[in-house]
């Protein structure tokens, strides 16, 4: 493409602070010269390669342990004021792997929930993440039970795991939990799990100890360079501090993590776009003439765009009204629960359906590995799928309905 | 009742052979299929597990024998009237386990369409290649080989270019034909096709219909070169690659009809690909169907069963419908070219059978990535978990709607037929 | 050729009859309803214009007279084995001019399908109400009576509330019913109903099929009154408003079967009117894209034709492959319907039959919805000018969509056939 | 609905002033007292009550004349500073009723477009727009050729009024011009023309002279209140400052165009959203149970939300691009007028299918009258279908397509 595709996505630049800028611009130097300019090298031998470039990224630049506090050897960005900023980092990381994006969100989501429980929190899991090795974060939300079973629930959704009261702390327990991903990799989980009277709230589980027993290997759609596998907590030991209750701790958790994987796929999306857009611009179609330059084929290009562009706003927004807890509430209150919800789900959808439209004109290139763009598809669908959760989009509805209309449906 | 079987089978349009045909191939794919197809994606390479698949249904069930005539050992499908009734149907329970797998046994036929479809069957041809298919114990793979680097589509899109962008070339050098030529991307290249049908040009840069030829290639002769396969997002079973054809001599009758014949009946296969097109994506989404069927029944939101929540009611009852239209659509498509011999009938490379045969396979490409898209979404986190099953179907039909020059070129025919337009 | 005459019509399922039975609704189309429709809005109280052109049709032509037997002076369509093909043939046709207009004239009959249609058939009753509609210069006009005030469309839900909620009650004294209630919106009320069909039940808040009732109900029995016409964003030639029924006693033998069997034809005519919503759709699409055809052939955009621009092509392209899709769609909603009496036919109340009826028109309805709008926009400030016909089409459409429990309704019944839910 | 409306669109509070609060409040509280509160009252009596509930808004609040300078008699706003007000203004009076919304949009689009020209054609326009009597402008913009024809093009739409060069200022003459609407009622046209060059430009023409012939009353799908007419002009004279020279101008136009009735689409959708909150907190289906309540009514409930909400947001985010012009551009620029387009063309899409999907649950309420819905859709119909001009939606696309990736596409 002719133009910078950082020129091509407006957003209001008041949002965007200095300091934000440059670590954006660093990430995306590593973007560019770790994985965008040479990708088909990425895909090719992705195993070796996937952790020496993230390595890069999250030791070298230090995007591990970016929202820990500078005493603890973090790099300090606070929420929710670096909403902003988490957001332009992300996509820049998504642009070039929605998979290293996606280990990228699930820890600063926990991050941003430990910030609700204060300092203590972070000191204990700053060995794992401001050292000198990779280590990531999984997430394990509520899922479904099975037809005569009943369950806790949270906004309708069933809750798995249990926490219980065990002398100044608790246990948790648990069997066959799927996180989103990372369930083999991840060091720590933030845990969506019920009380003893069933009322939801997350722990956040250090995966370090007895109890904790990861099952095999889950082959998957996407996101590779991430393993995931289902969890059983046996009566895992938990510190106070790290059992985040009420029902509030879990709408916290599901908003931010709409807001940082909705940049993350949005990111995903603006990197097959720079890939359709040489694509088109050098296509010759119907015996002559650029694909770029065919009225229906560049209606196609623009219908992409817009999907791109509009996810983007509506992520810019998500932010600006989460780093701004004054105006319309905090991340766990149900109002920014509600936002979070559908503004997550409708940028998901169209960030997959953007990519769905770019791939319709790459052909049977969009399809194969060297086309650089199928990666980014099967990654963006493996996170909409899961962040919508059992039930899919339509239990999004209702979380929605339920705010809106004081709707009673679950 | 078993859940696919709710979905549409207008009883007025099927062979009577249709069912005990179906069984055979639904006995396979349940039996081959299903219990190995989640390791096709490593197999990708080496096809250790589809090899012996396929040829079990080819050479063990006859399969790769259908079109041609029975007195050459063949079941007799290409004089059939319900010739595109059983292919789809063939299709469909293939599919249903794994479409790439579909497709590799079905490509293999296509090419062969050129030549052993009534009303242009060509005996002589037939009797010529029938000893590589029919009364043997080996597997014999055949290729289209279409699409050039240079073109993409344009060769499918021949209404309007009429061959002129091909580069691939056939001399005629005394009683035989001299090939030239790069192929890319078809199925059942990547190393294993035994034949190859090449659609070449006797006159670059013509866009006279009688300078365009379509050949038939054996793979074994000297000049022809198959690269290994490329590796994709899904459709395992399915191997593509690049061929290239270096001063490949074939007797001059391997032409399948000679000139203009050939440029019909290759549009007319374009037809038939639609048609198998169509096919796989039912069967995929029967496939799925199932196995959501049996997760909202097993599987609780709200400590009720999903199917009785009335939002995910909406969603699955909408996919379902949607399947249910696609089947319905079809038999349209089979009616249209089964009835292509018959009073009122059109050919197969008619512009009506051709834009009508776009638009429907547009249609069900469409319906079958939303919809299985959206199916996965119903299992949430586990919808990308290879172990339902779902996710492979979401990724090979993708590959279906891709293929034979994408939407964009569906439109473009059906458009071009609906508004009498000259461009485009 | 015309341009609507490329859209898909399936040769193996036509009725002889089917041609000329449309060329002659087609004439009074054109003679009779189009140079006169733009005027209906403002019509919409008083049917000047709108009361001549429908009884042409239902006198003069002796539309009204279709589904009685031949021996009663009617047309005999109530046991053809093309029925529903032709009722298709006539709202497509009509709808063409003006849907409202279709749906008036149809839904004329559409209560008598109650006891007009095989293996249905009331002799009886048709002996009695023939002389009403047959060997008679009177235009007659009937009004099947069902939505009631409160319950919106639980009525048309019967599957699922089996007329629990029916408010409307038939007491038998002697041997006449005593009739009481308050039926709303029901086409050709708002004062122009002749005769009502009206369900109602013969014992509040019962689930028991047996207690459900349909019954006609001549209009001009003491006790029977009606309000004038709503006024709404389209159809104007379709009244709508208020019915009371205040001890209306009518003969014992006007209820149309009996016990059980009303509720299994009431559940028979929803999918007779689905047939008739389709066939509505369709008629309104055939015409747009008449317009548009001729609309993007000699306007311009960059100075070339509007059809010869690449992105344009492609959304009058998939406006018009949908209205093909929806055609064959169509046609194997007829085979369902006229398949009913014959072998591996289902009846028209079978939950098979209607979720799948359910199902198809619901899919047209949102099709005829959507692309009757992008058909408006390709026509950009001339898309809303009334002198251009399509707006009207995209008014009249939607109401299609919303009418006989809109597509939540259709949703749920086809759900709860594919996914066999039992709260849905 | 039990929560107010305006507590359920968030945006960032610190884009809306106090100043324009006020306002906004003002327009509110003529909306419910004049509209909203009796709504079918004044539906059941458009003809009379429409000039009267306008005139109360336009002179007695001051809503006509809002743009123009106060020394002039107007209430001062300036663009693009005011963006952000004239989009809530726009909102309120959308919600109330479209077309007077659409009115007053035509009105602030003009005047955007007299700013660039500063005071003096302020001046002219005053007496009309300053007075106590209503008046109206309207939009004539590129619409279609014949086959056979060749015309002049602002990008790739036939222009057919011709603007000529008559001593010190122009003349322009055009046959059958259709404006957007209010072609029977409007005292000033903004007519897109060409110059002998076949440059595009805007021309602002006074209809009280000579040479402006006004055809047939056109009967229409929405907007009742607005007459519309095709236009004649016959070498109608035309003072220099009036003819806004250049394809920037035309630009301009479209970018605040977009901008401004996508607030009084959003609007009418929020309007129709108050209605179906009544019908579905009140309406028993299924034989028990409120529609609110039933999951699949919810969903559907909660997509028109989703629509009007995200397109809210778009509206805002375009609104302070806009009124920020040092960020991404000026109006008259490509980006913003490619911005400008995308953003127009998805809001009305979405608040056009927001109310669909209302209406679907009101099934026959929501096609009668006194459903109170029907009107708001046939309104946000006909501005959606007339903005798109000739050739629909993806005439807009390869605006985009031409921007974002350099296509040539026509």
């Amino acid at each position: 493409m002719k133009k910078d595709i950082n020129q091509l996505f407006i957003y209001p630049k008041t949002w965007v602070s200095k300091e934000t800028g440059d670590i954006t611009k660093s990430v995306r130097q590593w973007a560019n010269k770790e994985i965008v300019s040479r990708r088909l090298e990425f895909l090719d031998d992705l195993d070796t390669l996937f952790p020496k470039v993230r390595a890069s990224l999250a030791l070298d630049i230090g995007c591990q342990g970016l929202m820990f506090p500078a005493d603890l050897d973090g790099l300090g960005l606070e929420v929710p004021d670096a909403a902003p900023a988490l957001i332009m980092v992300l996509k820049e990381i998504g642009r070039a792997d929605a998979g290293i994006g996606f280990i990228h969100a699930m820890e600063y989501a926990l991050c941003a929930l430990l910030t609700t429980a204060g300092g203590n929190a972070f000191s204990q899991l700053a060995p794992l993440f401001c050292g000198d090795t990779l280590n990531s974060a999984a997430m394990i939300l509520p899922a479904c039970g099975r037809t005569g079973e009943t369950m806790p629930l949270f906004e309708g959704r069933p809750v798995a795991a249990v926490v219980s009261r065990n002398g100044a702390g608790f246990t948790i327990s648990g069997w066959g939990l799927r996180p989103l991903d990372l369930g083999m990799d991840a060091a720590v989980f933030a845990v969506v799990g019920a009380d003893s009277d069933g009322t939801p709230g997350v722990a956040v589980v250090v995966a370090d100890g007895e109890g904790v027993t990861r099952g095999e290997n889950i082959l998957k759609t996407g996101l590779e360079g991430c393993s995931n596998a289902n969890i059983d907590f046996n009566s895992v030991p938990l510190e106070s501090m790290m059992w985040f209750e009420g029902e509030a701790a879990v709408r916290h958790l599901y908003s931010w993590t709409n807001l940082l994987l909705g940049a993350v796929s949005v990111g995903a999306a603006m990197g097959c776009m720079e890939v359709v857009g040489e694509w088109a611009a050098d296509r010759v179609i119907k015996g002559g003439g650029l694909m770029k330059d065919n009225p229906l084929c560049a209606s196609v290009l623009a219908e992409a765009y817009e999907e791109v562009a509009l996810s983007w706003t509506l992520i810019h927004h998500l932010a600006n009204a989460l780093a701004n807890p004054g105006e319309w509430g905090d991340a766990g209150d149900l109002m920014m629960f509600t936002q979070a919800q559908m503004t997550g789900r409708r940028v998901q959808s169209s960030a997959l359906q953007a990519i769905n439209k770019m791939m319709e004109l790459m052909a049977s290139e969009g399809y194969a590995r060297e086309g650089r763009m199928e990666k980014a598809w099967r990654d963006v669908k493996t996170i909409q799928s899961g962040l919508c959760g059992v039930g899919g989009e339509a239990l999004i509805r209702l979380d929605v309905a339920r705010y809106v209309f004081d709707s009673n449906a679950v | 009742m078993i859940s696919y079987e709710k979905m549409s089978k207008p009883a007025d349009r099927l062979s009577p052979m249709e069912k005990p045909f179906r069984q055979v191939i639904r006995k396979w794919t349940e039996d081959d299929v299903m219990p190995y197809r989640r390791q096709y994606d490593e197999d990708w390479k080496d096809h250790h597990l589809i090899e012996p698949a396929m040829k079990k249904l080819c050479v063990d069930l006859g399969i790769q024998t259908v079109l041609f005539p029975e007195e050459l050992g063949g079941m007799g499908f290409g004089s059939s009237d319900y010739m595109a009734g059983l292919m789809f149907a063939m299709c469909e329970e293939m599919a249903r386990g794994d479409s790439a797998l579909a497709l590799a046994n079905i490509c293999s036929m296509w090419a062969l369409c050129t030549f052993l479809l009534k009303p242009n069957i060509n005996m002589r041809l037939a009797r010529e290649l029938a000893p590589m298919f029919c009364r043997t114990d080996k597997l014999c793979v055949c290729c289209q080989a279409m699409t050039e680097p240079q073109g993409g589509s344009d060769i499918e899109n021949i209404d309007l270019l009429h061959g002129k962008t091909i580069r691939t070339t056939a001399t005629l050098d005394g009683n035989e034909w001299v090939i030239n030529g790069h192929k890319l991307w078809p199925t059942n290249s990547g190393g294993i096709a035994n034949l190859f049908g090449v659609p070449c040009t006797t006159n670059p840069g013509s866009d006279d219909p009688d300078d365009f030829a379509y050949i038939m290639v054996p793979a074994h002769l000297e000049g022809v070169k198959q690269s290994g396969p490329y590796q994709k997002a899904g459709m395992a079973a399915d191997k593509n690659g690049d061929i290239w054809f270096d001063n490949v001599r074939v007797p001059d009758f391997y032409r399948v009809q000679g000139p203009g014949k050939d440029a019909e009946v290759f549009k007319g296969i374009v037809t038939i690909g639609l048609l198998g097109s169509v096919g796989f994506g039912m069967g995929a989404m029967m496939n799925v169907y199932e196995i959501l069927y049996d997760f909202v029944n097993t599987h609780t939101i709200g400590n009720r069963p999903l199917k009785e929540n009335d939002a995910v009611a909406g969603v699955i009852g909408q996919i379902a419908g949607d399947i249910d239209i696609c089947r319905i659509l079809s038999y349209e498509l089979i009616r249209l070219i089964d009835s292509r011999t018959k009073v009122g009938g059109k050919p197969l490379h008619s512009e009506e059978t051709i834009a009508k045969a776009r638009n429907i396979k547009a249609f069900v490409s469409d319906v079958m990535v939303n919809d299985i898209g959206k199916a996965m979404d119903v299992l949430g986190g586990y919808g990308s978990d290879r172990a339902m099953d779902v996710e492979k179907h979401w990724r090979d039909v993708k590959m279906i709607q891709l293929w034979l020059g994408g939407k964009q070129l569906c439109q473009a025919e059906a458009t071009r037929y609906f508004f009498d337009c000259e461009t485009i």
